[in-house]
């Protein structure tokens, strides 16, 4: 079973239902050390991914970047905040390095690296500063590390989604440096940080995509 | 959450919608995508201004748009950045062929949203300049933050590099123009209540009955810190001292003193603080020659306030002076 | 209650103090009794125009003192009017020998202590008319009530008043004028909350978290009757039906229409408001051809807002438009 | 015992006294149904007359109508709102009526009906309309049995204050056709109006004065 786009649809679809879902939750986390309204952009961008993949006269998708580059200008375009370039610039960084029909192991990491590499040439956040980097770094390398013990994509996606998953609760003790989380200063501390979580979201859902597809969904 | 609004969802649209209806002498509003032009047009040879934000800060940015400061405004969804592809056809329209300068307040989505909309503008053969405000001295170290914030001075960058624009200079000049005053502006506020965003429906931080955050940004975010509620004249001093210090004022300086209401509190307080903060500086032996009070950087409905300085020379005074003919500012 | 107030019992001189200070080239601030006249005096064979009423409702009437509106102004404590020793000095010194017009809200309170006043000036030689104000359309039945109070509509009165002294009018004239606006404006008020009287310390009335209380007066007092919380739709279908039925507007008329905050509401829910209430004119075939929008006629920090219209003709419109150079009025 | 000026400065210092502790009950009354300010505008009146009272070097006062006009003046030029002037007119009526140094049994008649007249010559108000006038007519009509029965004037002064605190318990029921209150219409019924609750504290310290004055105090 290979990462084609069907899978690449799936994962969007079941993006914007996880975050449909997670909408309340993601705003009360940025409510804590933001502006309250991370749950919201991000529910609105996924919506409008949807209806744009939903568009009965698109032209034909053949290449796993033309859904990632589909979703990229979408929330380039509709979700504004700092979220929306981020995670644009990372779709849009994850489609250029995916323009093929199948994304195979390597190909998840290639992908990946591509976004962490969007995240930061815009965002300019290391790790440690409380942001989705912080869910994203932990991803990339663990989805490495399953290439290198020989394991396929979807175990790389698997290691992938736990990662951040651990990562964005890693985020929870961080003094936050970069982002609105910033301004508080140590006060940041004790809160996880939306961004983080919402990327754990993500690829969690890429998992899910994938795991649907090879039981058949 | 009680607010004179229909669907929470189009509070931005519905509230644009009313404002292009009462002044369409002055402005026009767009729908798709969302910004808002000075009636008329572009003046031919004049710099074109443009700036935009999350909304909620009304009469920022759109209520500034007119003769004298912005040819166009881009309002975000309520506290959050506006979308490279609202702030292009903006800059666009602001173009008069000598260039557009972008004021934005420095926070992350503003500023990367704004990045990409220029990154655009340029590629479609626009010229572009751009001042990023971060006047907020309660961010203190930006070495551990994302940099001081934009509030309230935004407000005279627009004024006096509009100004600027008016006067004939270039795009390099009024950039300069803007930079000037961005270097000599310095603002804090002080939230005695949380404000709700439509759509969440709750308060954007918890505050207690008897509490006061002082360093409060203008996007529900909590400030610098917590402390109990004291009268006007200690809050002033704690909003007015580190302001002041920052722009290390000396004596026999001269300053525009701006007490900018955070959309809740009534004028009368707003003058309370004003008198307050003007002692505080004629204390330190410094002039306050002009003066502006009122709502014009909010927080939606939080009560609270903000001081700003702005050091004055004989330049930014009478750019500050020449006449302004937007919904908000008009003389 | 959470204010930027220094001792309560102060609010009103303080904060007149810091108005005196930020306005001192439009007004000038007497301490004893307390009133505001406009910097440089009475204009010589200009008819005086004076108002005048309790504090809580800036920016009225000190804000609306200068070129084109008032002569003086006179605030009460919060909510009380003023009394006949403050009005005196204040008819006295708008009098530059045209005589004087005093522009008094309908309120017991206000009506008793401006006819004293007026007694007084006369004895001394003044010569006084005056107008009353009655807008408000909430209070139904005047044969059973105190009658109509004198709610937002008053800022156009001052306004127009204003210009009519300005152009040159007598003091029968300006009257004149005076009471043509009052027959033709009428205006309508909500509260979304109830508002805190600072030396009171609690809210005037209680309101429940989904209730709004509809026909609101200006002084914190409770209004015509409270429904459940509503779209802005339909609250500016409340406040505007009522308004435009005793105006008796018909098909083809032209109005001002003006939205005024109650003071906590944020800019943005007004032009919510304002942009409903316009088109419920334009379905009734009613032109808008002026507008304003914005927190004129307030009750502290209440958080609503009133929808006011004004037929205008020809005349009344000319005089709207014509040059104003006050602290809150300017054009 | 007579009422004298000695009594007529007491009454006023001893209303000053009742205002100071009433003040938050009758800004209570006035916050139901009218803009609750009464009770700060009375104390803030009432204030200023012990002040005037009190300044060192006032002309001597001879007859019980110069303390009454200090109190009308005071009270004109200091309160604002509708009782500021309703009660400068009643103490300037009565404080003309009075213009002797002692009041008799009917002296305190003539007081209060002038009192009565001046509030209703200003405020237009007739009984039953939910105002101060509420309880001072049933005042003067009692202290007008009194004189008829052959009372003395303290028996006068306690007809008229209990009878004003009876007219002002009264008002509860009574639906306001006068003043602020006037605009709740049947909503202005269940409360007791504040302008009546403070006519029945004046006249109830006139008699606690009077009563004072006959203990020798
Ligand atoms: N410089 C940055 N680099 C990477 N991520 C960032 C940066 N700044 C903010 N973020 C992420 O963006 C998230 C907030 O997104 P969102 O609430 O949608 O935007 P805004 O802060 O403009 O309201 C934060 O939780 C953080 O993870
Ligand atoms: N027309 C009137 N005649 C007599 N008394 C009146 C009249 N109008 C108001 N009052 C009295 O004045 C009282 C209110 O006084 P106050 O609260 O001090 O003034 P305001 O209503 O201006 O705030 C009412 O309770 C009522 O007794
Ligand atoms: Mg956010
Ligand atoms: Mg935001
Ligand atoms: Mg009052
Ligand atoms: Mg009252």
């Amino acid at each position: 079973m290979g990462l084609d786009v069907v899978w690449a649809e799936r994962w969007v679809r079941r993006t914007a239902e996880a975050v449909a879902g997670a909408k309340d939750e993601l705003t009360e986390l940025d409510r804590q050390i933001g502006d309250g309204d991370h749950g919201e952009n991000l529910h609105r961008g996924f919506q409008a991914v949807i209806a744009k993949l939903d568009e009965p006269d698109a032209p034909e998708r053949t290449e796993v970047g033309d859904v990632l580059k589909l979703v990229a200008t979408t929330l380039m375009s509709k979700v504004g905040g700092a979220s929306g370039p981020l995670y644009g610039t990372a779709f849009l960084r994850a489609a250029k390095r995916s323009a093929r029909p199948e994304v195979d192991t390597s190909g998840v990491v290639v992908l990946l690296e591509a976004a962490l590499e969007g995240v930061t040439s815009r965002g300019k956040a290391t790790p440690g500063e409380k942001t989705m980097v912080d869910a994203l770094t932990p991803a990339v390398e663990a989805a490495n590390a399953a290439v290198e013990a020989g394991q396929g994509p979807v175990e790389a996606l698997r290691a992938a989604a736990e990662a951040a998953d651990a990562g964005a609760l890693a985020t929870v003790p961080m003094v936050a440096t970069k982002g609105r989380a910033s301004y508080l200063g140590e006060r940041s501390a004790g809160h996880e940080d939306p961004g983080a979580r919402s990327t754990a979201l993500i690829l969690a859902a890429a998992l899910d995509a994938a795991l649907a597809g090879a039981d058949g969904e | 959450m009680k607010k004179l609004l229909d669907d929470p969802a189009d509070a931005v649209v519905d509230s644009l919608t009313g404002f292009g209806l009462a002044h369409a002498d002055v402005v026009e509003v767009h729908a798709d995508p969302v910004h808002v032009t000075r009636a008329g047009g572009p003046v031919a040879g004049k710099v074109g201004l443009v700036s935009g934000g999350g909304s909620g800060h009304e009469p920022l940015h759109a209520g500034f748009v007119g003769d004298g400061m912005l040819d166009a405004a881009v309002p975000g969804a309520v506290f959050t950045s506006p979308t490279p592809d609202q702030i292009l056809p903006a800059i666009q329209a602001a173009d008069a062929g000598a260039g557009v300068l972008t004021i934005v307040k420095n926070y992350t989505g503003d500023v990367l949203n704004f990045e990409t909309a220029v990154e655009l503008a340029e590629a479609e053969g626009v010229e572009v300049a751009s001042v990023l405000v971060n006047d907020d001295v309660a961010v203190e170290d930006s070495l551990y933050t994302a940099g001081r914030r934009g509030v309230a001075g935004t407000v005279l960058v627009e004024k006096i590099a509009g100004a600027a624009a008016v006067r004939g200079d270039d795009l390099a000049g009024v950039a300069a123009v803007a930079e000037r005053v961005v270097a000599n502006v310095r603002s804090m506020g002080v939230a005695l209540t949380a404000c709700t965003v439509p759509h969440v429906g709750r308060p954007s931080f918890d505050l207690g009955e008897d509490e006061v955050e002082i360093g409060i940004g203008i996007h529900g975010e909590p400030g610098r810190h917590r402390v109990a509620m004291a009268p006007a004249a200690e809050i002033a001093r704690s909003l007015l001292d580190p302001v002041a210090d920052d722009l290390g004022l000396a004596d026999g300086e001269r300053v525009l003193l701006l007490v900018n209401g955070m959309g809740g509190t009534p004028l009368s307080e707003l003058y309370v603080v004003y008198g307050r903060a003007r002692r505080l500086l004629t204390e330190r032996g410094v002039t306050v020659s002009r003066s502006l009070v009122g709502n014009y950087v909010t927080s939606l409905e939080m009560q609270g306030a903000s001081v700003t300085v702005l050091r004055l020379d004989d330049e930014l005074q009478e750019l500050w002076d020449a006449p302004v003919r937007t919904a908000a500012l008009h003389w």
